[in-house]
């Protein structure tokens, strides 16, 4: 494998991992969003750098990357529509205040 | 001779029964009682001309040249193990079988006609005699059976019969429990008998006793020398069939159902358990005797044992005060002293051809007359019970003025075991004696000991009741003779217990079917009468008359007497065995184990099934981002799992 | 299809739960004219069978199944419907139709719910009889868990005492048995054919194609051995019996006892012993552990029980326990001991149990210690118990004896140290079936009257003594004439023991 | 492309008619799309199918496939029936036709999951699907846990969208450039295994494990189920996991079948246990009926993909037939818990104590359903399991074997707590806590259609007859 992809994949990787750090750290759905942001934009960038690294000749890797934009701000649209929903009814947009159902 | 008459001698029986336990509740006594009195006289009649005709016909298929045959009447299949292992319900007339048609339908129709009156006022009247008839069904064909497992069948059926009829009084819990004493000691006896079975027949392949019997010596070429733990395979099979007549026939040590079994009603125990059921044994080893004259062995060990519960009965008779025990131990013994006598005869005997079958023949003519003379006495016992209304001999005495024709009968009875001429005892017994002695002194001398001993219980117990001292209670509530139906059971038994001894019985029941004229061993025989007339004479001097040498007996040997009183703690070890180590600890750790560690095991699968539900219950914390982190790292930990796995 | 005669005795237990299905709850007298018109035409049709399969055998049609037919159901999977008896499972139909019939009486006053209750029952009996005509490895499994699962309704809804945990129990564990059933039918499935041949379900063509890999022999053995062990009542998995049992109704217990429990001894020859031949072979030794210590055990255990229901229910794994070690023996006459035994025992513990039922029905007891003298007050049932009690205790003339005599002959034949060890020990078993029979008997029938209240109880009534006296007659009918029974049984055997002896 | 361009066709004639009609006048809302769908199933199963490949071959339509479809069909139609009590209730009224809007949306996007053979294609299928349940969690408003439910489901299904765009952004990697199922699956098996391909694989599978609540990534399956309303709650357990099943099975098996035995089979096998144990231990001590359900899907989910592991043409089949039986199993439990829920609100297992003193039918469709579900003959639910066993052990693995004896273990767990709520309805003395009630028109449809499955779908061996033979004539698993 070419060493120059390694340049741009580490730095996908570390984005993925921020995410799901992120996730898993933050209080605020929002925050928790922007996060999930990180890892959806971490692996459309793995596609971008695939393609021009690897199959240059093909843009596959590149049209998928503009579908999942889309998808992931459509997925965005939807969860701050239901964050916005939470914060009507419990007045807060706190994750632990959303844990009633358990065990 | 056709099949009609012996299949009506076994069906006749049984369909009294049929209809009497089926039908029983509906009739009034008289009508069961008349209907039970017929059938068995029928049964009776047709067996006796069963008997006669093979004794006396001379009819080829029974006698040839001199030797009579043995004769299978029919024999039907029943249930065929394997081709070759075929079980069958026949009818095989013999000497011995023909002589114990006659004993049995004879004792069964006394016992008949004698509980009428006795068991009168009853209640289940029509029960009884559905039982008497069943267990008469169940003797017959125990002892007309040509195979062994025929033999076997019947075994258990009278077993039943044995055990439903010690229990008739079902409201009384010793009569209760009695029953149970009996089957269960007999059942246990039984298990000897069928691996006995099983490991006999394993070899000969048949279990017809003709087969077997007319070739000993074939059985122990099948055998081919088998052995296990140090004995040959034959000698265990043929000791655990022995076992089982150990059981029926009370020897020691599975004699302790018998004393217990008098708790059923008197006539019963005349018909049971004095003339009939308990000579099984006696007539079993009579039945497989070629076989086990080839297995010295067994001999040897039925000798022994013969001997040990001969002794032991009559001592222990000496000092029980219910005359029921007093006559069930001297069944006993009686019993013991045929077994001797079978376990003395053998093959190549000192004293040549002549004297081999002498023990045989003695022990089977002892058979008979101890049938006729202990019955007798049984239902003579039976009769001063029915008076005095209590079965211990200290309620009774100086009752030969109230009660002479039983008075009377007893005494020609006492006589008769006692063995002093010309009563039908005394000619059976000297046969065995003299049997004994020619096979070894030693159980000539022992076994003449043990007939003193016999005249002297029998005479104490004699006096006891018809001399001593009067019962006060008398003035209050007079004994009296029994009825009719009573009575003359008693007569005609004493009748016969007083000609019985002049059958010529050497030529009818030998063991190879040639004629043996008997005679009398002069020598044996006035030593063994000296012995009982001493014993007499010692009895009478001490129970004649009231006084205090009995007492003062007893103090000198306290005890050697309470051992004997007790029957030397017998059923104490067994109740120990049973009740202590079976049921308190094999039976009660065998029910805790199944409850708390194999239940508790399949429980606890479901249990830890629950705990671990619950353990777990954490990772659905209710956190979406916890849940999360599992679904990030499940991913991970699947591809790093698989990738150390595989790569 | 429907010209099969065999096929009918699954219709009509079909068209039974149709005819209650119409039936309204309350109309008791609907509901017991369905049953009984139901029951009484699957007894009349499993005499006829007997009847016809034994003229058939008479004429000398030697097929190793009879009547036989097979449709196709699940093509992809080569599963067909397929039916056929030998003389064993005719057999085995006729006890079924016996105790379906007897436990319709023996259920007559059911309550609550009588409609559900014999909806249950009939759809138990549809099971039961499905497994006894399937010659097809699956139908024969389908019917099987069929027959299972009623029980939890049937226990759970109208038993007594601790019924909940018993019905989870006994489901439970039962359906724990099918699950490693399951495992090894399809085992033997995957396996029914040579390479390139095509698989079947079909017994009779496994059976002929002899094809199971030795190698797998061993682990489908132990799988379908003690899948139907546990209904069989093998220890250590006998522990559903002695609470299922206590808690089921009687009726239920009757069929279960009597007719369930066979379904594990029958699966055992006719799937483990039949199509896994050297694996049985090999390993009968420790099962045959495993059984002998069933037999010794469940009758010490009913030693010392107090419950009468828990009394026959260890009778049962002692009983039962012959069942499987006689088969295990792998000899003809032992088998064939131990079909009579299913046969013997299913009757007995019906009768045993409808007793217990009846007794409980009047004394609202089931613990010895409380009763006593019943003879008096009930002589008809005490008769009963006590003819229950002889032929478990095996006296000549009913069936135990002639069972159980079978199985020693036939389990003496092998003649090495480790098998007569436990032929021993299970003739044991008979002295002390007898010291608990008789302790019962003894302490429930005899003696005094315990409670002066049961002096007020009456005998039994007509139904009840229908109930019975069809019991006792069939147990009596196989005490005194053996033979048929066995020589059909034998003959049905012999491809069996031909596969055990080509497989040495 | 007919059955896609069918329910468009639905989902606009019912968009038109919600927008253009009064508030009021939207009662025929409910018929109108009940029996438009039911003419649409119908359709769709009698066309006979075409190899037809649309876009490129990124959509392929064959037999199988129209099955599939119909079983989904199957399962949409019955939870429009289900939900027609509660979407009129006056909270949700005003939004109805949004309800079957996007529920049809949904089942559009199975379709495309089911017939892609593209990854894109795919991905937008899977997404179309995913979003819009998230609005119908979401969709009583005046509840508190439905935002609750649904706040966990988005955040869930946006992490696994994630997790899945990157194992695919791997798999791109191996891909030869194109994403073509075809193309992936020359290149993978002319290419060596490789640990980032295992990496690519895993999040694969967990990127669809989601859909299917597959353990570990089931977690948000009992609390989403719990707060969703009833009649989505059965929707997303039966046909939105349907249809993940057979994409899963139709991507692992044509793009990785080269890598079945090497690398994810392990990785199903692994997957399987856990979920089906995981699954029944967590069920086994429910008391809300719906949580209860979620976890025994979870539980189902782990038989359904005993299918995939046998990776051959009975699996796929037995799997399908699996999922209709599972299909109407579970929505007549639904059927049953939602009729009760709307009625008396109760949704407790002990609120069922005595159901068959006061709602005996509801009590016996429901002990149907439980014992479909447990896998008890003569029911639907024992032929599709043991069919789905008997395809397992198939190749004749030990593993296999073992995998099967660890399901059949499990079954006993399973019915365990199918067998609770039998007792609780017939078994326990307790008083009864639900009325007597008459149950709707609709709904008595939906149970009868259940009951009806659950009893003959088994019996009548045509149906996995017909999955068998549509499968065969597929040629699904080859990779053309």
């Amino acid at each position: 494998m070419n060493l120059d992809i390694l340049w741009y994949l580490v730095p996908s990787v570390i984005m993925f991992c921020c995410g799901v750090y992120g996730f898993v750290t933050r209080k605020n759905m929002i925050a928790m969003l922007v996060s999930l942001e990180l890892m959806l934009n971490s692996a459309d960038l793995n596609f971008a750098i695939f393609n021009r690294f690897l199959f240059p000749d093909k843009m596959e890797g590149m049209v998928f990357t503009l579908f999942a934009i889309a998808i992931a701000a459509a997925e965005t649209a939807v969860a701050i529509a239901i964050i916005i929903n939470i914060y009507r009814s419990i007045g807060s947009t706190e994750i632990v205040e959303t844990n009633k159902m358990k065990h | 001779m056709g099949i009609t008459l012996p299949i009506l001698i076994l069906a006749m029986p049984f369909f009294m029964f049929l209809l009497l336990g089926l039908g029983g509740v509906k009739m009034s006594r008289k009508v069961a009682g008349v209907l039970g009195i017929l059938g068995m006289g029928t049964t009776m009649t047709l067996a006796y001309i069963v008997a006669f005709t093979y004794f006396f016909s001379g009819d080829a298929a029974f006698i040839i040249d001199g030797v009579r045959q043995q004769f299978q009447v029919f024999d039907v299949t029943w249930l065929a193990f394997t081709e070759r292992l075929v079980v069958k319900i026949g009818f095989l007339l013999d000497p011995i079988s023909a002589m114990m048609l006659v004993v049995i339908t004879t004792i069964s129709f006394m016992v008949h006609l004698y509980s009428w009156g006795y068991m009168e006022s009853e209640r289940g009247f029509q029960r009884y005699y559905a039982f008497l008839n069943l267990f008469s069904f169940s003797m017959l064909g125990l002892v007309v059976a040509t195979n062994i497992f025929q033999m076997y069948i019947f075994w258990e059926l009278v077993g039943v019969s044995s055990f439903l009829l010690i229990g008739f009084f079902y409201r009384l819990p010793s009569a209760v429990s009695a029953s149970k004493k009996a089957f269960i000691v007999t059942r246990f006896a039984d298990l000897g008998f069928l691996l006995g079975i099983l490991t006999l027949t394993f070899f000969t392949d048949t279990f017809n006793f003709v087969d077997m019997t007319s070739n000993p010596m074939n059985v122990l070429a099948q055998t081919g020398g088998a052995t296990f733990m140090g004995a040959s395979v034959l000698t265990w099979a043929m000791v655990l069939i022995f076992t089982g007549g150990m059981g029926k026939s009370a020897m020691l040590p599975l004699h302790i159902w018998l004393p217990d079994a008098m708790e059923g009603p008197t006539p019963v125990s005349a018909l049971i358990h004095a003339a009939t059921m308990v000579v099984a044994g006696v007539y079993l080893v009579a039945r497989m005797f070629p076989v086990y004259c080839v297995v010295e062995a067994s001999m040897t060990f039925i000798t022994v044992v013969g001997a040990i519960t001969a002794f032991y009965a009559a001592v222990v008779a000496c000092t029980q005060i219910d005359i029921k025990r007093v006559l069930a131990f001297s069944t006993i013994s009686q019993i013991a002293f045929m077994m001797v006598s079978l376990g003395v005869a053998r093959d190549g005997m000192p004293g040549g051809e002549h004297y081999s079958g002498l023990g045989y023949m003695a022990g089977m003519f002892h058979l008979f007359t101890h049938a006729m003379f202990k019955a007798l006495l049984f239902l003579g016992a039976g009769a001063l019970i029915h008076a005095v209304h209590s079965n211990d001999y200290t309620k009774m005495g100086g009752l030969r003025k109230y009660m002479p024709i039983t008075h009377w009968t007893f005494l020609i009875g006492c006589l008769a075991i006692a063995g002093i001429p010309p009563f039908s005892g005394f000619f059976s017994k000297d046969e065995m004696l003299a049997a004994m002695f020619n096979n070894n002194w030693i159980w000539g001398a022992w076994m003449t000991m043990v007939a003193g001993l016999t005249a002297f219980y029998m005479f104490r117990l004699y006096f006891l009741i018809f001399w001593w001292e009067e019962n006060p209670n008398y003035k209050h509530h007079r004994p009296h003779d029994a009825p009719w139906q009573m009575s003359l059971p008693l007569i005609i038994l004493a009748a016969v217990s007083v000609v019985a001894g002049f059958i010529p019985f050497g030529e009818l029941v030998t063991w190879n079917g040639v004629s043996y004229h008997i005679h009398l061993e002069a020598p044996v025989a006035v030593t063994s009468i000296i012995v009982a007339l001493c014993a007499i004479a010692l009895a009478a001097k001490m129970y004649m008359r009231k006084n205090t040498l009995p007492e003062k007996f007893r103090k000198a040997m306290p005890g050697l007497w309470t051992a004997a009183h007790h029957r030397f703690y017998w059923d104490e070890l067994y109740i120990f065995i049973t009740h202590k180590i079976i049921f308190g600890i094999i039976c009660s750790a065998i029910a805790w184990f199944d409850r708390h560690v194999i239940d508790a095991t399949m429980d606890g699968f479901a249990k830890v099934t629950q705990k671990v539900s619950f353990a777990i219950r954490g990772l659905q914390g209710g956190n979406v981002q916890a849940y999360v982190l599992w679904y990030f790292f499940g991913a991970v930990a699947l591809a790093l799992i698989t990738w150390i796995c595989l790569l | 299809m429907f010209g099969n005669i065999l096929i009918w005795f699954v219709i009509i237990p079909v068209l039974m739960m149709a005819g209650l299905g119409v039936c309204r709850n309350s109309s008791m007298a609907a509901i017991r004219a369905v049953m009984v018109i139901g029951s009484t035409i699957l007894l009349a049709l499993a005499i006829w069978l007997c009847v016809d399969f034994l003229a058939l055998r008479g004429a000398g049609v030697d097929d190793e199944m009879l009547f036989t037919g097979s449709w196709m159901w699940y093509a992809p999977l080569n599963i067909h419907l397929a039916v056929g008896v030998d003389g064993i499972s005719v057999l085995m139909l006729l006890l079924s139709a016996v105790i379906v019939f007897a436990g319709t009486f023996a259920s007559w006053k059911i309550n609550p719910l009588p409609k559900n209750f014999f909806l249950w029952f009939a759809l138990l009996s549809t099971g039961v009889f499905g497994f006894f005509i399937s010659i097809d490895m699956f139908t024969m499994f389908m019917f099987y868990e069929v027959a299972l699962i009623p029980m939890y309704l049937l226990i759970g809804v109208w038993g007594t005492g601790r019924k909940e945990y018993s019905a989870m129990k006994l489901t439970l564990m039962l359906m724990g048995g099918s699950a490693f059933l399951m495992l090894g039918l399809l085992g033997i499935y995957w396996h029914s054919a040579p390479a390139g041949g095509e698989l079947t379900w079909n017994i009779l063509e496994i059976a002929r194609n002899n094809a199971v890999d030795p190698s797998w022999q061993n682990l489908l053995f132990c799988f379908t051995f003690v899948g139907f062990g546990v209904l069989g009542a093998m220890f250590p998995f006998h522990t559903w019996s002695p609470d299922g049992h206590a808690c089921a109704p009687t009726a239920v217990s009757m069929l279960h006892a009597g007719v369930l429990m066979k379904l594990g001894g029958y699966g055992c020859f006719r799937i483990a012993i039949y199509l896994l031949p050297a694996a049985a072979n090999e390993l009968a030794w420790i099962f045959i552990i495993l059984t002998g210590i069933s037999v010794v055990y469940g009758a010490f255990s009913a030693c010392v029980q107090t419950d009468l229901k828990y009394i026959n229910a260890y009778s049962s794994v002692s009983h039962c326990g012959m069942v499987l070690f006689a088969l295990l023996m792998l000899n003809q006459t032992a088998m064939t001991g131990a079909i009579l035994q299913m046969l013997s025992h299913g009757l007995m513990t019906a009768l045993f149990f409808a007793l217990i039922g009846m007794i409980y029905g009047r004394t609202h007891t089931r613990d010895i210690r409380e009763m006593g003298g019943l003879m008096q007050i009930m002589p008809y049932l005490g008769v009963c118990y006590m003819i229950a009690g002889f032929a478990s205790l095996g006296l000549p003339g009913l069936s135990g004896f002639v069972a159980e005599m079978t199985i020693f002959f036939g389990a003496w034949e092998d003649a090495d140290m480790f098998h007569r060890a436990f032929v021993v020990a299970a003739t044991c078993s008979i002295v002390i079936t007898a010291v608990y029979i008789l302790r019962v008997v003894g302490k429930l029938l005899l003696g005094k009257v315990h409670d002066e209240h049961h002096l007020q109880l009456t005998d039994a009534t007509w139904f009840e003594r229908f109930s019975t006296v069809t019991l006792i007659v069939c147990i009596a009918g196989i005490g005194f004439f053996p033979n048929w029974i066995n020589e059909t049984i034998q003959h049905s055997f012999l491809p069996i023991i031909h596969a055990l002896q080509n497989a040495i | 492309m007919l059955p896609e361009l069918i329910i468009l066709g639905i989902f606009l004639i019912v968009f038109l008619c919600d927008t253009f009609t009064p508030d009021n006048g939207k009662k025929f809302l409910t018929p109108l799309t009940s029996v438009l769908f039911l003419l649409a199933t119908v359709a769709i199963w009698i066309v006979p199918s075409c190899q037809e490949s649309v876009f490129g071959g990124m959509y392929v339509d064959n037999a199988a496939c129209k099955a599939m479809k119909c079983v989904l069909n199957v399962g949409a139609f019955i939870c429009f029936l289900e939900a027609s009590k509660w979407i009129s209730t006056k909270e949700v009224v005003i939004r109805k036709g949004e309800f079957f809007e996007l529920i049809l949306i949904t089942l559009f996007g199975m379709y495309l999951m089911i017939s892609a053979r593209h990854f894109l294609l795919f991905i937008i299928g899977l997404e179309s699907a995913s979003l819009p349940i998230a609005a119908l969690v979401a969709f009583n408003k005046h509840k508190y846990e439905s935002h609750e439910a649904a706040i966990k489901y988005i955040m869930t299904a946006v992490f696994s969208s994630a997790i899945l765009l990157t194992g695919l952004s791997f798999v791109y990697a191996f891909s030869g450039g194109s994403l073509y199922f075809s193309d992936i699956a020359a290149q993978i098996s002319a290419g060596e295994m490789s640990g980032l391909l295992l990496f690519a694989l895993a999040f694969v599978l967990a990127g669809i494990g989601f859909k299917l609540s597959l353990v570990p990534f089931h977690l948000w399956t009992a609390d989403v189920y719990q707060g969703a309303p009833t009649a989505v709650t059965a929707y997303l357990s039966v046909v939105s996991k349907g249809a993940a099943a057979f994409a899963f099975f139709i991507i692992f098996v044509q793009v990785f079948g080269q890598v079945y035995s090497a690398a994810w089979e392990w990785m199903l096998y692994a997957v399987i246990i856990a979920t089906i144990t995981i699954g029944n231990l967590f069920a086994m001590r429910q008391k809300n009926m719906k949580r209860f359900m979620a976890f025994s899907s979870v539980s189902q989910a782990g038989y359904v993909m005993l299918g995939a592991m046998a990776a051959d043409e009975l699996g796929l089949a037995s799997m399908m037939f699996y999922i209709l039986v599972y299909v109407v199993s579970n929505l007549g439990a639904f059927a049953v818990i939602s009729t009760i829920e709307d009625r008396t609100g109760y949704v407790g297992m002990d609120d069922y104590n005595g159901l068959h003193k006061t709602n005996p039918y509801l009590a016996v469709a429901m002990t149907l359903a439980m014992f479909s579900l447990a896998g008890i003959p003569p029911f639907a639910g024992f032929f599709s399991k043991i069919l789905i066993f008997t395809s397992v052990t198939g190749t004749n693995s030990m593993a296999l074997y073992m995998l099967v004896l660890i399901a059949l273990i499990n079954t006993i767990i399973s019915l365990y707590y199918y067998l609770l709520v039998v007792k609780a309805m017939w078994i326990s003395s307790d008083a009864p806590k639900i009325e007597s009630f008459k149950a709707g028109c609709t709904e008595k449809t939906a149970l009868w259609i259940c009951v009806l499955g659950i009893v003959f779908l088994g019996l009548v061996s045509y149906v996995y007859q017909y999955f068998v033979s549509s499968v065969g004539a597929s040629a699904l698993l080859s990779l053309n």
